[in-house]
């Protein structure tokens, strides 16, 4: 059976996130989650069954986050993931988009008197395991010349606990990242981001290899979000936005033409994705924008229209 | 090696009959050629020196061990691998063993009443009565509720006893039923067994006791090396021995 | 001659200087350990106590009530909800107590002798329980509102685990071990091969594949919840243990038992279950025991696969920023909530063997 | 009564009464459902993975590794294959099972004997030593030790410094790391020869005693002799060693021998945790040498030393080895639960990192699980032989 | 705190000199103002019923078990706490218990030799090339080089008779040595002991084979309720027993 077919009996979506990356994927003491990888879910639930609950998020560290995605243990997997060759050509894996372009950077004790990343030699960094991050590092270092000890914990949640305990000088992530596990200190000001990116991060959210269908529809949702932006419709103006003329608006919303039926889904899949999750900006504010506890500007996640490069490919 | 012709009414003739039977353990042949009929009603005696093969003849008959060769009917069934059969003969035949082999967990009633209950699924009810009347017969109903551990030797034997007389067996086989107890409590089972003779039970006794022997005994059969030496009516057999290794074990038992 | 009424062994003087010659200061090596340990213990128990009671914060609403030099044990108090019923909705958490009470009623009173029912009250709680909780705590039948098993959390979440993992062991592991005692050989192969390998390789290991490598094994669509598999991981491991501990039970029931049993025309399954089990399991109460510990310990793992239990709900609020070094205290807490159970569980236990001793030992 | 004719009775049962058929039947039986279920299984793992596209075979233990790794005993670096992670990661886990089973084993006998002890206060420590350690999560008591201990430790700058040799900070404990220079190997001619005569002395006196009955102080003199050689030689041959001390270099510190902070959190949880529960094994080892032995010892007129030497241990460890085997095998399998501290051994290098990079976990979690089978079985093997060497012989 | 003056060589008066002797178990009054006096190369044989003190007071001689009350003199030496003074009588003092407490992890020879070697420094030749002789004395030298384990009941009694001369003591105490055994192991054990007791050792023996107090012993003790009862030469402690007691103790025992 096809995961899509799989998934409507189910009844709900089984998405794989982090188990705790605010801004990201991160439950409340309730275990409500929340997140821009969440609302990635989200929409695409919303998508097939018109409800934006229709999801199950599976908690997952980064050694695991692979094999629970091939196995089928989890239906998608959006987990600031990175796309990189290897993970798209030998692990069975089809990246679906990006839905948050970042770089790897720096957060250091403000003790050891650093203010750039070339002068930490000989520096021990706490990282988490099974990632991008643990790879490049070590490129970085080598390609410097200079040495470094890695601590390489289970979970960011570990890799901040190290931190704090002093076990490490540096911690190293994704940047939109550094941020957030820097607020998880006791005293966020003992610490500080360093300028340098030394990688491309862009992350987004991931498909088993082999059904091209499921593969299409995760995409298309993303890609219908980030329209959805640029043509301005948001979960307010949805509604209002039926009755557009603007044929661009119209297939995205499915009141002109059979682009759902073409993925399996319903014509309204937009519709209900943008209605019930947001659009792609509205998803970035909510959780990660300037008005959140991380702050983060759009940068280069902004549109192509407004100097970044989010950009989509056209609905039609 | 014949039994003597019985024309009494009730005595079913060859209730046991053991025709040409053999053992191996392995390579060791433990029992050789063994040919005996007992008659229902018959109190046979099986003596003999250590290792000769009694217990592992008498365990033959109700199959705790399987036999390579010959026949063993046992009430008209003859023992087989045919697992049918050998349920039905086991019901037949009651065991009292050496070491009481009680079960620990269960208190005396329980331990009587299990084969009833479970095996020919009388009322637990009818049971338990019947159970405290084998009780009462071996002269222990007082001790019904206790466990095995808290008794003694001899009332752990007699215990054993009625938990055998429980199934309502036609047969029963003791091996060597007071060889484990103290001198006094030796006295009580015996005592028990000879009542229960004369009650007209088939019985096959492996014992050392030569008293009981005499006393109660149709036929002592004398075992060794693995084969019936000799058998005969007890006074003959005391009396009057045959065979020389018969003479010589019977210097040895009576010195003692 | 003396009368014995009149002779009184000599005043062995219970007197504590007494005592205390023959207990601690007998000879010059005992005298330097008991100053030795004393020292330590007078060293240690002062300000352990300060920390944990005299110093320590009990009352207050938020982290700046914790001024003490001594343990915040607010935040204890402050977070025993989650610690409790994880991320179980507010207003269903009465189902959950309810099991907690129905446990509570099942158990408590096997610690009371003569207390009326307590076996059909055992009972209930080895059979009864886990079915009426089967249909509480999840809900989704009899009007009861569905609550995600991704929402259980903390010491319920342990419990649950525990629970079924220790009801499920047993008989499985009571199969093993006939099955490893049993006359064929290719029975006996699969068993011993079955224990020798869950023995052997670490549970971690095992909750891995479970947690996400299974539906690699299984037909596609074939799927049961994380949680399920966890806890099959879980009592399979622990069942191999048991299948030891209680072939160790077999193996000590004489032979004779045995015979006895088929000399009353008892078959193989009556043997085993009237006879020989009842004898075998009793002999090994304490092994079975420890293995229920141990599975009760090792229940903490499923916070690697990610499953809050307590200490997950424990460890991931420690790092809370808001609440400064609070991880000592979180630990003390779950240790104290492990160490509960686990210490009563063995000292049932105790209790148990010495009343089921019929006095067959000789 | 029944009436029944035996000749016209058939020789052998019918099949299905025939408990050898039926024995064969279940057999066979089971055997066909274990092959089936494992064909079921293999054939849908392959079809799964061939459907998702995941590669399969072990062509990945040869490609680049990439990924650092703080403590390595066999030489690595980023450069270097996944099938190297491999070894990196056995070693360590053989590392701190081995100081696990070492300082277990020595607490444990400690406190077994403790429980023991005529001393009142002694054997009460031990016994609530015991009852808490033994009924607290294992990873629990990891998590302890690494996390609510680590943050109390010093920064590296302020470093509890003994001597300027040795150094404890949150990082870790730095010791000083002895360097051989040229001349060195005089002194391991010292050792040597300090080695082989105690070990000459040793024979010596165990051939005077059965010749004379005289008891030679073996011990004392053999320690006397392993100390003072070497150092003589030591002086001899010119002090040819130094040490490299551990110093603060930037932010850490550098040179000397470093035990880190997981290390040594994983070996103290698990040598407390385990040495409880070897504590009970002890004691009841001891316990289980019945009183008559002790006592017919006493009536030889044996002291109570040799009693305990030559009688009651000898017997108690017949005892004790079984279930202390057991406590070893356990305590290399939960040397994994390193992986929740970030201390990379096998589980949490190979089964972690290199199971996630390459995304074979089939075979990578296949190689772990045979790793930890054949360790068990060795020891198992192991122990078996010892078992039967000093087995009680009986009738 | 004296050895007695010596006036006959060979022959010790009062090897062991128990005089006022109590002992308490808890409140629990076992040993009852004991006195007795055995002199060198007497044989004793104690008798009594169970639980009348007999082990209690054999162990107290070679302080197994601590006396209270009065005093204990073996060879010239008074038990008390010092342990010097224990290690030196018990030296001079050879055990054999009823359950024989050989050491099964070591052979035969082993056993015999290990007090020789460790506690008197005999070098091992000697001390094995002694131990050969005592097993031969027991007419088991050929069972050198087996384990306890590997040997029968009466075998094993008769190592730890050696094992026990081979500390070449002046005394022996046996603690019921024959009770654990089958009958005809026993004659085997008695025998032995009899062969001992013609070579003249200070010999005290629980016991209740009144053939062999018969035979060797110089000397009854009738034991009841921690007291000594009756002491007697055999052939009056058999004939003419003084107290009531003591008869109803022998009608039970030679009734048996
Ligand atoms: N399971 C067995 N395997 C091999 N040999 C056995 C087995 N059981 C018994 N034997 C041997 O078979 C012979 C007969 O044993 P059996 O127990 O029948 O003798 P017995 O006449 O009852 O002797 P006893 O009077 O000592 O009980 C003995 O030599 C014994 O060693
Ligand atoms: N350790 C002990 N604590 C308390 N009471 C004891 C102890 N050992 C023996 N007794 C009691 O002391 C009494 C004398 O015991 P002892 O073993 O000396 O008797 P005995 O004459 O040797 O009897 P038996 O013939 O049964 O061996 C008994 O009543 C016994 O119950
Ligand atoms: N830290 C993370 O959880 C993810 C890191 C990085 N983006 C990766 O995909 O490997
Ligand atoms: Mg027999
Ligand atoms: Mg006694």
């Amino acid at each position: 059976a096809t995961t899509l077919e799989n998934v409507k009996e189910k009844g709900h979506l089984q998405c794989g996130v982090t188990s705790g990356l605010p801004g990201f994927s991160q439950p409340d003491e309730k275990g409500n989650w929340t997140g821009i990888d969440v609302d990635t879910c989200r929409a695409v639930a919303a998508a097939i069954f018109g409800d934006a609950n229709a999801v199950e998020f599976t908690p997952l560290t980064a050694k695991e986050r692979f094999t629970a995605l091939q196995s089928g243990e989890i239906d998608m997997l959006s987990r600031n993931t990175t796309w990189t060759l290897t993970r798209d050509a030998s692990l069975g894996l089809n990246f679906a988009g990006v839905n948050y372009y970042d770089g790897q950077g720096f957060l250091i004790n403000k003790g050891i008197g650093v203010d750039d990343a070339t002068q930490l030699d000989g520096a021990t960094i706490c990282i988490q395991a099974g990632t991008t991050t643990e790879l490049n590092l070590s490129d970085y270092f080598r390609a410097k010349g200079m040495e470094f000890k890695p601590i390489v914990f289970d979970t960011s949640e570990q890799t901040v606990q190290g931190f704090a305990a002093g076990r490490c000088d540096v911690l190293t992530s994704d940047r939109s990242q550094l941020a957030a596990l820097r607020s998880k200190l006791s005293d966020p000001s003992s610490a500080k981001i360093l300028p340098n990116t030394i990688s491309k991060e862009p992350l987004g959210p991931v498909v088993r290899q082999g059904d091209d269908q499921w593969f299409n529809i995760v995409k298309w949702v993303l890609f219908a979000q980030i329209n959805a932006e640029e043509l301005g419709v948001t979960s307010a103006n949805a509604d209002d936005m039926l009755k557009s003329d603007n044929p661009n608006i119209q297939r995205l919303l499915g009141t002109d033409g059979d682009m759902g039926a073409k993925l399996g889904l319903p014509d309204d899949f937009g519709y209900q994705a943008v209605k019930l999750v947001g659009n792609y900006g509205e998803m970035y504010d909510r959780n990660v924008g300037p008005d959140t506890p991380l702050g983060l500007d759009r940068g280069i996640n902004a549109l192509w229209t407004e100097g970044g490069i989010m950009y989509a490919p056209p609905v039609r | 090696m014949q039994t003597p012709p019985k024309d009494q009414p009730g005595k079913k003739p060859g209730i046991i009959r053991v025709e040409g039977m053999h053992k191996w353990y392995g390579d060791f042949h433990v029992l050789k050629d063994l040919n005996l009929t007992v008659d229902q009603g018959e109190r046979i005696v099986i003596c003999g020196p250590s290792g000769s093969g009694k217990s592992t003849f008498i365990r033959c008959i109700n199959r705790l061990e399987e036999h390579q060769q010959g026949k063993i009917i046992v009430d008209g069934i003859e023992l087989t691998d045919d697992v049918r059969h050998i349920d039905t003969v086991r019901r037949e035949v009651g065991m009292v063993f050496q070491h009481f082999n009680l079960f620990p967990h269960l208190t005396v009633l329980e331990n009587c009443c299990l084969s009833p209950i479970w095996v020919r699924k009388t009322p637990r009810k009818e049971a338990e009565a019947s159970a405290m009347e084998y009780l009462e017969r071996v002269k222990i109903p007082d001790q019904a509720n206790k466990f095995p551990g808290q008794l003694s030797g001899g009332q752990q034997q007699r215990v054993a006893i009625a938990r055998a007389l429980c199934m309502k067996p036609k047969i029963m086989l003791f091996d060597e039923p007071t060889s484990a107890l103290d001198p006094e409590m030796i006295k009580e089972v015996l005592d028990v067994m000879i009542e229960l003779a004369g009650s007209g039970m088939t019985m096959l006794c492996v014992t050392h006791e030569m008293g009981f022997a005499k006393t109660v005994a149709d036929r002592v059969i004398f075992m060794d090396g693995g084969e019936i030496v000799e058998q005969a009516p007890p006074h003959e057999f005391f009396t009057n021995p045959q065979e020389a290794r018969t003479q010589k074990f019977l210097q040895q038992i009576l010195a003692h | 001659m003396m009368t014995e009424s009149t002779m009184k062994a000599p005043k062995k003087a219970l007197r504590p200087v007494k005592w205390m010659r023959e207990n601690l200061f007998s000879g010059w090596f005992n005298t330097v350990l008991t100053l030795g340990v004393a020292y330590l213990l007078v060293t240690s128990v002062g300000p352990l106590l300060n920390w944990f009671f005299l110093d320590a914060n009990f009352v207050g609403s938020d982290p700046s009530a914790c001024t003490g030099a001594g343990a915040c044990w607010l935040f204890i108090s402050q977070r025993l909800n989650f610690f409790i019923y994880g991320f179980y909705p507010d207003e269903l958490q009465w189902r959950v107590d309810v099991m907690f009470l129905l446990l509570a009623v099942s158990f408590v009173p096997q610690f009371i002798e003569r207390f009326p029912g307590r076996k059909w009250l055992g009972l209930f709680g080895i059979f009864g329980l886990p079915i009426v909780g089967y249909f509480l705590i999840p809900g989704g039948s009899f009007g009861l509102e569905e609550v995600q098993s991704s929402k259980w959390g903390g010491l319920m979440l342990t419990l649950i685990l525990a629970y079924i993992g220790i009801i499920a062991s047993l008989p499985i592991g009571i199969l093993l071990a006939l099955g490893r005692r049993s006359d064929m050989p290719i029975i006996r192969g699969i068993c011993v091969v079955f224990i020798e390998v869950w023995r052997a390789v670490p549970l971690i290991t095992v909750l891995f594949m479970a947690s996400v490598m299974l539906p690699l094994f299984l037909p596609e669509g074939v799927n049961f919840e994380k949680l399920a598999r966890a806890l099959i991981g879980i009592t399979l491991w622990q069942s191999a243990y048991m299948a030891e501990v209680i072939r160790g039970g077999l193996q000590a029931i004489p032979r004779g038992q045995y015979e006895a049993a088929d000399a009353l025309g008892l078959g193989y399954w009556r043997k085993m279950g009237l006879v020989i089990l009842p004898q075998a399991l009793k002999m090994v109460i304490p092994g079975i025991v420890n293995t229920f510990i141990s599975l009760f310990k090792d229940t903490t793992l499923v916070l690697i696969i990610g499953l809050f239990d307590i200490l997950g709900t424990v460890q991931s609020t420690v790092t809370d920023p808001a609440w400064q070094n609070v991880a000592i205290e979180g630990y003390v807490f779950v240790a104290f909530c492990f160490w509960v159970f686990c210490f009563g569980i063995s000292r049932y236990s105790q209790n148990l063997e010495r009343k089921l001793d019929t006095g067959h030992k000789t | 009564m029944k009436k029944q004719t035996i000749d016209t009775r058939p020789a052998g049962p019918k099949p299905w009464y025939d408990p050898r058929v039926r024995s064969l039947f279940f057999q066979a039986v089971a055997i066909a459902l274990v092959f089936w279920g494992g064909w079921i299984l293999v054939d849908n793992t392959l079809s799964n993975m061939e459907s998702r596209g995941i590669s399969t075979g072990f062509g990945f233990l040869g490609e680049t590794a990439g990924f650092g790794i703080i403590m390595n005993l066999v030489p690595y670096d980023a450069t270097m294959s996944y099938g190297r992670t491999f070894w990196v990661g056995l070693t360590n886990t053989l590392l701190v099972s081995a100081m696990g089973v070492v300082a277990a084993t020595i607490l444990g006998f400690i406190i077994g004997v403790a429980r023991l002890s005529s001393n009142w206060l002694v054997a009460k420590m031990a016994l609530v030593y015991i009852e808490v350690i033994r009924n607290i999560p294992l990873l629990l008591q990891i998590f302890f030790w690494y996390f609510a201990v680590l943050s109390n430790l010093p920064s590296p700058r302020q470093s509890v410094d003994v001597g300027g040799a040795l150094f404890l900070n949150n990082r870790g404990l730095y010791l000083p790391d002895p360097v051989t220079q040229e001349g060195f190997g005089i002194v391991w001619g010292g050792i040597l020869l300090a080695i082989a005569a105690v070990v000459g002395i040793r024979i010596w006196a165990k051939k005077r005693q059965l010749a004379t009955g005289q008891i030679f102080p073996t011990f004392k003199v053999g320690v006397a002799i392993l100390v003072l050689v070497p150092i003589i030689s030591y002086l001899v041959a010119g002090r040819p060693l130094e040490w490299d001390l551990p110093a603060l270099r930037g932010f850490n510190f550098g040179g000397g021998i470093t035990i880190i902070p997981e290390l040594a959190a994983l070996w103290i949880a698990l040598s407390l945790y385990t040495a409880s529960f070897i504590a009970e094994i002890v004691r009841s080892g001891i316990l289980s040498v019945s009183k008559g032995q002790t006592e017919a010892s006493k009536a030889l007129g044996l002291p109570n030393g040799l009693t305990l030497r030559l009688v009651v241990i000898p017997q108690a460890m017949r005892v004790i080895i079984p279930p202390l085997t057991s406590q070893y095998l356990n305590l290399v399998k939960n040397s994994s639960l390193a992986t929740a501290i970030g201390y990379p051994d096998l589980v949490a290098v190979f089964m972690g990192t290199t199971l996630n990079q390459t995304g074979q976990a089939v075979e990578v979690v296949a190689i772990t699980m045979a790793v930890y089978l054949t360790i068990s079985l060795l020891i198992s093997l192991f122990m078996n032989i010892y078992n039967r060497a000093v087995a009680i012989k009986e009738r």
